[in-house]
């Protein structure tokens, strides 16, 4: 029981760091349908940043969490204009290409200005303590992703289902020309969403750093799982994401756990067979 | 100054010897390595050994000017390697072939060599089946089963009966396991369970969780160097292993220097063995660490495939000199076999029969340094090591 | 009546002749390509070889991406499949290199018929998924099976016997590559001939609209299963042919990373033409090999720059500048990417 | 005798929301049957269930004697029961002598035949053409349908049926987004039509309608609520109040 219980704690934190790191993209990809590749190369980007306020400037943590959501969200307004704007609407596989380009670009810079080795965001000493739970001890951080995936999670409901912004998104997603008739600015609902998402996921790279830390290849290591993740739960859909993350960190934890061996076997059958049960995702809309 | 000067007494040995033709000459040097990519960090330490070697010991021996050509291989790809290698032996006309860093692009040269008539020196790639594949081959760096042996007897040292080894599920991952299962059984321990993670694993915590569940007194671990060890290494910490009291022994992979920074103090008390330290105390190791740093750019990047690197390029220049520049590999790999010099790791020597090298490996513990950053320690020395993998065939 | 009246016959098909030309003309110049490496780049043949296979890969994904709009993310399992087959057989003695090739080809059809079966179940990005998660166990089986694979130390030890018992494959890798340019060409032939059969004609109209395709009377899982066996034939001979002139077979022939790199290089030279597939894959191969060699650091900057550049100039990718230079040639390639 | 094609009870409920509700009627052979009736009224669902796009949630699709309601789209068409789409399907890359080919090699069983050229095919090309000669679309055989008039594409479509030699053809709404110029075209093509072929025609063209059918249905809400001689339906009670309802309706949304 005592274990059941421990792997459960795990998979929940696991989860919950791929849910704040993959929503992003979900929103990228069923909301604006663009297959963004580089999104792992903002949480990157993120993750740098804040390594070199929170170690180098040594300004603290939350500090570093807010620098680097706003300032990879100012490095990607550039980006956004002169090179996403270009394939909104365009074929998958175009986006494909262009996103891949931008990831190999961001990749050789960093490798470039801040060398190959690993970057690390020093945690405040109370995160960074483990902390007995009765049963056993599970770091504090991991208690903090648990809470902050809470958070985006149901903060992000709330913005898409609750607030004017919203509606705007989803009637621009439904039909960007009739939104655009009815006197809502697809432009700026684009951009903003785009922020939204870019924010996301530099949030997520920094909050996740103590699972997947940062160095310059991050950004496609990781790659394969993002995209794994967000496909399974159904782009577009937060419930979808969040389901996707628990149950791909559940078989994923466990799997590990039970047949360390076989881990990855476990984790693509459970994919394969989550997909061929639910063709579009959990949660995916019908195209 | 002191480059000018050797560069001078060689060109003037020479010329006394009268063996070399009028006109100085270019004896190339092929260097793969993982350049760029997720092991760019290894490939940049290849280039700082390198240049090291040659900014201490000048870039000709004996009259004859070294250049070194540097490809880029960023991941295992034997096809990609073969195709390097032939390009660099038949475009280029390299002599001399060194560098690479993963085992299937070693083996993947090592058929070209006999009929490109070029050595290959390995400063790194760690299988020791390697070295069966070509008689044209040898290493300056280690095998995982080298390096991870004296462990066994460490282990049962420190008063542990019963392990449980987790190991990165590849290659090397499986020849740590059987290395330390054979050596900690022989001295009389118990491996009660043996894990293979997949390469790709980012959560350690279920791992942790099995060894704790398994009783067992400690844990011995085999990572690939680079960002997974991190998350190994907090997971021990985090999970509550260390409090409870469960040792930790590693190959010298999981804490190459380059990583410990990112480690943190996580990482203090860890014993590892390996055949280098940065922190090594020497005064070759610190002509060595001075040469290399300045190569790479940061003190913190320099890690144990640049001793493997400075220490090939000895060979290749032995190599050189032994063949006066004239192409011819079977000479230039006989007479580096026996050949011994102090490294800056400590004393090594080419094994005659095997090609390997023979060399100390130190048991180390990381420490915090006189600067406050973490180094590992050497601590015990357990010397003249030849691999025993090769040994036992 | 009279709107009908003006004319009952076809003309005379005058198209039949100037698309066998055309092809015809297409083909020599991919010899005329290949004989030009042989004798500019003498010295690169190792390279070149690596191109032609890396090219039969990425033909085999234009088949099923270009032709009929199954993105594939998981192509290097066919590849793969191909050369730890014939890596395997020549390592337990079938060292004759068409052997080999024709081994390769069955494996890389059997794991396209098994991927195929899979993938076909789902569509758009859970079928992309379907393929990451397919290459990956392909992949981790690879790894799992080191007693026949060697694991992540390769399969060594591949020794052939010569070509037609005359022709050493050696270090300059003259057998090598003019070996895998004829593979080339001659695959290259019998793919032009299924793309312009009826069969090639329906894959393209599923791509377009599969409920079309319904409505007159085919079944469509039938037509994709069977271009993915055909595809899987293609990539298996990549394989064997990487195998064969690599002598090494490592883990990285059933990776994600060359299965994306491969999609790369199709987007690149151009989707749904037979020669967009080859150029993408000798510009991207090219470039890149360039670019590593003047910096081997860097170099993956000058790749992305590379890729978004084409984007940005030419989204049909770079064969639709033979397109616009020859405009009658759209009419032979498929729908638009 | 037993009608060429007959459907019986055809019902279809998506949720609680039925669309088709009891349908049941039946064609002989050379019938020309127009089914009309207000938007959405369920004349594509009806459509899509007989030819097997949707299942129904129950009765009956008999062709021939034969109950095909198990059976898949492609298996009906292959069996006689063919469609056109009202908003045209069709493949903007490839020319209208390529689309009838492809089709005509499909009903040969010859069209997923790997060896043996597509264009050229002696054995075919006669049918083709005769084909194409009917609907008057010789002209522009060798242009990309995405080049052509979308009038010529409706056309297109009948021509891709024909090539089936359906037994049954449903049209659905062929004159829909044609210019009135065009729309004299398209009745010589349906005049052209097989006299043995039994079609049923949806169409919100009144003069079509009364011109092509001898036999009118009106579906109002998913429901047969007439069935008569064209003479007829214009003055029924019933259809009046669906229509004039229907439009009311509108009048009060917009």
């Amino acid at each position: 029981m005592q274990t059941i219980l421990s792997i459960g704690i795990d998979a929940f934190a696991y989860g919950m760091a791929l849910f704040i790191i993959c929503i992003g993209l979900s929103l990228t990809m069923g909301l604006m349908r663009v297959v963004n590749l580089a999104h792992g190369a903002f949480a990157m980007i993120a993750g740098y940043i804040a390594s070199y306020v929170a170690r180098d400037l040594g300004w603290g943590y939350g500090f570093a969490i807010i620098l680097a959501v706003i300032g990879t969200i100012i490095l990607s307004i550039p980006l956004e204009r002169f090179l996403f704007r270009r394939i909104y609407g365009s074929s998958e596989l175009t986006q494909v290409l262009m996103t891949i380009g931008i990831t190999f670009c961001v990749i050789g810079i960093t490798n470039y200005f801040f060398g190959p080795t690993l970057k690390t965001i020093p945690l405040p000493t109370g995160l960074s303590q483990p902390v007995d739970v009765g049963f056993r001890t599970i770091a504090a951080h991991r208690l903090f992703v648990m809470a902050c995936g809470l958070v985006v999670a149901a903060g992000l409901w709330y913005v898409i289902e609750r607030t004017a912004f919203g509606i705007k998104l989803r009637a621009t997603v439904d039909n960007a020309a009739m939104a655009d008739a009815l006197g809502v600015k697809t432009q700026v609902v684009y951009a903003v969403s785009f922020a939204l998402a870019i924010g996301l996921a530099a949030f997520g790279g920094v909050v996740g750093a103590e699972f997947l830390p940062i160095e310059p290849y991050y950004a496609l290591r990781y790659m394969v799982t993002f995209l794994v993740v967000v496909s399974v739960g159904g782009a577009g859909s937060i419930l979808g994401a969040v389901i996707a993350c628990l149950v791909l960190g559940a078989v994923d934890t466990t799997g590990r756990y039970l047949m360390p061996d076989f881990g990855n076997f476990f984790f693509y059958a459970a994919v394969i067979a989550i997909v061929c049960v639910f063709p579009r995702g959990f949660f995916g809309k019908a195209q | 100054m002191s480059s000018v000067k050797k560069l001078l007494c060689a060109a003037v040995g020479a010329l006394i010897a009268g063996s070399v033709s009028a006109s100085a000459d270019t004896v190339k040097v092929g260097i793969i390595g993982p350049f760029s990519g997720p092991f760019a960090l290894q490939g940049k330490n290849f280039q700082a050994g390198v240049e090291a070697y040659m900014a201490l010991n000048g870039k000709s021996v004996k009259g004859h000017d070294v250049e070194v050509i540097y490809r880029d291989l960023p991941a295992a790809n034997p096809a990609q390697s073969r195709a390097l290698a032939q390009e660099l032996i038949v475009k280029d006309k390299v002599q001399y072939l060194g560098g690479v860093y993963f085992t299937p692009d070693a083996l993947a040269i090592t058929p070209l060599l006999k009929q490109a008539n070029a050595p290959l020196v390995i400063f790194n790639a760690a299988t020791s089946a390697i070295m069966t594949q070509s008689p044209l081959v040898v290493r300056t760096s280690f095998t995982t089963a080298q390096t991870t042996t004296p462990l066994g007897k460490i282990a049962v040292d420190r008063g542990v009966k019963k392990v449980v080894t987790a190991v990165s599920d590849y290659g090397p991952g499986v020849d740590a396991e059987n290395a330390f299962k054979k050596a900690f059984e022989a001295a009389g321990g118990k491996v009660v369970e043996a894990i293979r993670m997949p390469l790709n694993t980012n959560d350690f915590s279920p791992i942790m969780q099995r060894v704790r569940d398994s009783g067992a007194e400690a844990v011995f671990a085999f990572l690939p160097s680079g960002p997974t060890t991190l998350g190994f290494v907090k997971a021990y910490n985090e999970t509550g292993l260390k409090q409870a009291g469960i040792k930790f022994f590693a190959p010298g992979d999981l804490t190459q220097e380059s990583d410990l920074p990112a480690l943190g103090d996580g990482a203090l008390g860890l014993l590892t063995t390996f055949h280098y330290a940065v922190s090594h105390d020497s005064p070759e190791n610190k002509r060595f660490v001075e040469a290399a740093t300045k190569a790479i750019g940061g003190a913190d990047q320099l890690s144990f495939p640049a001793v493997g690197a400075f220490d090939g390029m000895h060979v290749i220049y032995k190599m050189i000199e032994a063949t006066d520049g004239k192409q011819d590999a079977q000479k230039a790999v006989d007479a580096v076999k026996g050949l011994s010099w102090t490294s800056p790791r400590g004393p090594v020597s080419i094994d005659a029969d095997t090609r390997h090298i023979t060399e100390n490996i130190y048991l180390r513990e990381v420490v915090k340094g006189p600067d406050g950053k973490l180094i590992n320690k050497e601590i015990e020395t357990f010397a003249n090591q030849k691999d025993p993998g090769l040994a036992s065939q | 009546m009279q709107t009908l009246a003006q004319s009952e016959k076809l003309a005379a098909a005058p198209s039949l002749g100037s698309r066998f030309l055309r092809d015809a003309i297409g083909i020599a110049a991919i010899i005329v390509a290949g004989i030009a490496g042989y004798f500019l780049f003498p010295d690169n043949l190792a390279l070149l070889t690596r191109v032609i296979a890396v090219g039969l890969l990425v033909l085999s994904i234009d088949l099923i991406t270009g032709y009929c709009g199954v993105a594939t993310l998981g192509q290097a399992a066919l590849f793969g499949a191909g050369a730890y087959a014939a890596g395997i057989a020549c390592v337990n003695g079938v060292t004759e290199p068409l052997t080999l090739i024709l081994i390769g080809a069955i494996a890389g059809a059997a794991a396209g018929l098994l991927m195929g079966t899979i993938m076909l179940r789902a569509h758009g990005l859970a079928q992309l998924v379907l393929s990451i998660a397919i290459v990956q166990l392909f992949h981790e089986a690879a790894n799992k099976a080191s007693a026949y694979t060697g694991g992540s130390d390769g399969l060594a030890g591949l020794m052939l016997s010569p070509l037609f018992g005359m022709f050493e494959f050696d270090l300059w890798g003259q057998t090598a590559y003019l070996f895998g340019l004829a593979l080339l060409v001659v695959v290259f032939v019998v793919l032009k001939f299924v793309v312009a059969s009826p069969f090639g004609m329906l894959c393209r109209g599923i791509k377009e609209d599969p409920v079309r395709i319904g409505a007159m009377g085919a079944f469509v899982f039938p037509v994709l299963l069977k271009m993915f066996v055909i595809s899987g034939a293609v990539a298996g001979m990549g394989g064997a042919l990487a195998a064969i002139s690599t002598q090494v077979v490592g883990l990285d022939s059933v990776s994600f990373e060359l299965s994306a790199n491969a999609l790369v290089m199709l987007v690149l030279g151009g989707l749904g033409s037979l020669y967009g597939a080859l150029i993408g894959t000798v510009i991207f191969m090219g470039f890149e090999h360039v670019v590593s060699a003047i910096n081997p650091f860097h170099w993956m900057t000058m790749v992305g720059a590379l890729l978004i550049a084409v984007v940005l100039a030419l989204p049909g990718g770079l064969s639709s500048i033979a397109d616009a230079i020859l405009p009658s040639r759209g009419r032979t390639r498929g729908g638009k990417a | 005798m037993s009608d060429l094609f007959r459907v019986e009870g055809l019902t279809k409920s998506f949720g609680g929301l039925a669309v088709s509700r009891d349908i049941s009627l039946s064609m002989p052979e050379g019938e020309r049957l127009a089914l009309i009736g207000p938007n959405g009224a369920g004349k594509t669902t009806f459509v899509n269930l007989v030819t097997g796009q949707l299942a129904p949630s129950a009765g009956r699709v008999i062709l021939n004697g034969e109950d095909v309601t198990g059976l898949g789209a492609v298996r009906r068409v292959r069996k006689g029961l063919v469609r056109t789409f009202q908003v045209t399907r069709l493949f903007s890359d490839m020319t209208p002598e390529e689309h009838v080919t492809l089709t005509v090699l499909q009903r040969e069983g010859k069209a997923s035949r790997l060896l043996g050229r597509f264009h050229g095919n002696s054995q075919v090309s006669g049918e083709v053409e005769s084909i194409l000669a009917t609907l008057g679309l010789i002209e522009v055989a060798r242009r990309k349908v995405r080049e052509i008039a979308y009038g010529q594409q409706r056309l297109l479509e009948i021509a891709i049926a024909l090539a089936l030699r359906p037994k049954v053809l449903l049209l659905d709404e062929p004159a829909a987004g044609v210019p009135s110029s065009d729309t004299p075209r398209i009745e010589q093509a349906l005049e052209r039509l097989p006299p043995s072929l039994a079609v049923l025609m949806i169409e919100h063209d009144m003069d079509l309608v009364f011109r092509f059918a001898k036999r009118v249905v009106v579906l109002a809400a998913g429901e047969i609520i007439f069935e008569g001689l064209p003479s007829e339906v214009a003055a029924d009670p019933k259809v009046r109040e669906a229509y004039l309802g229907s439009y009311a309706n509108a009048r009060s949304v917009a």
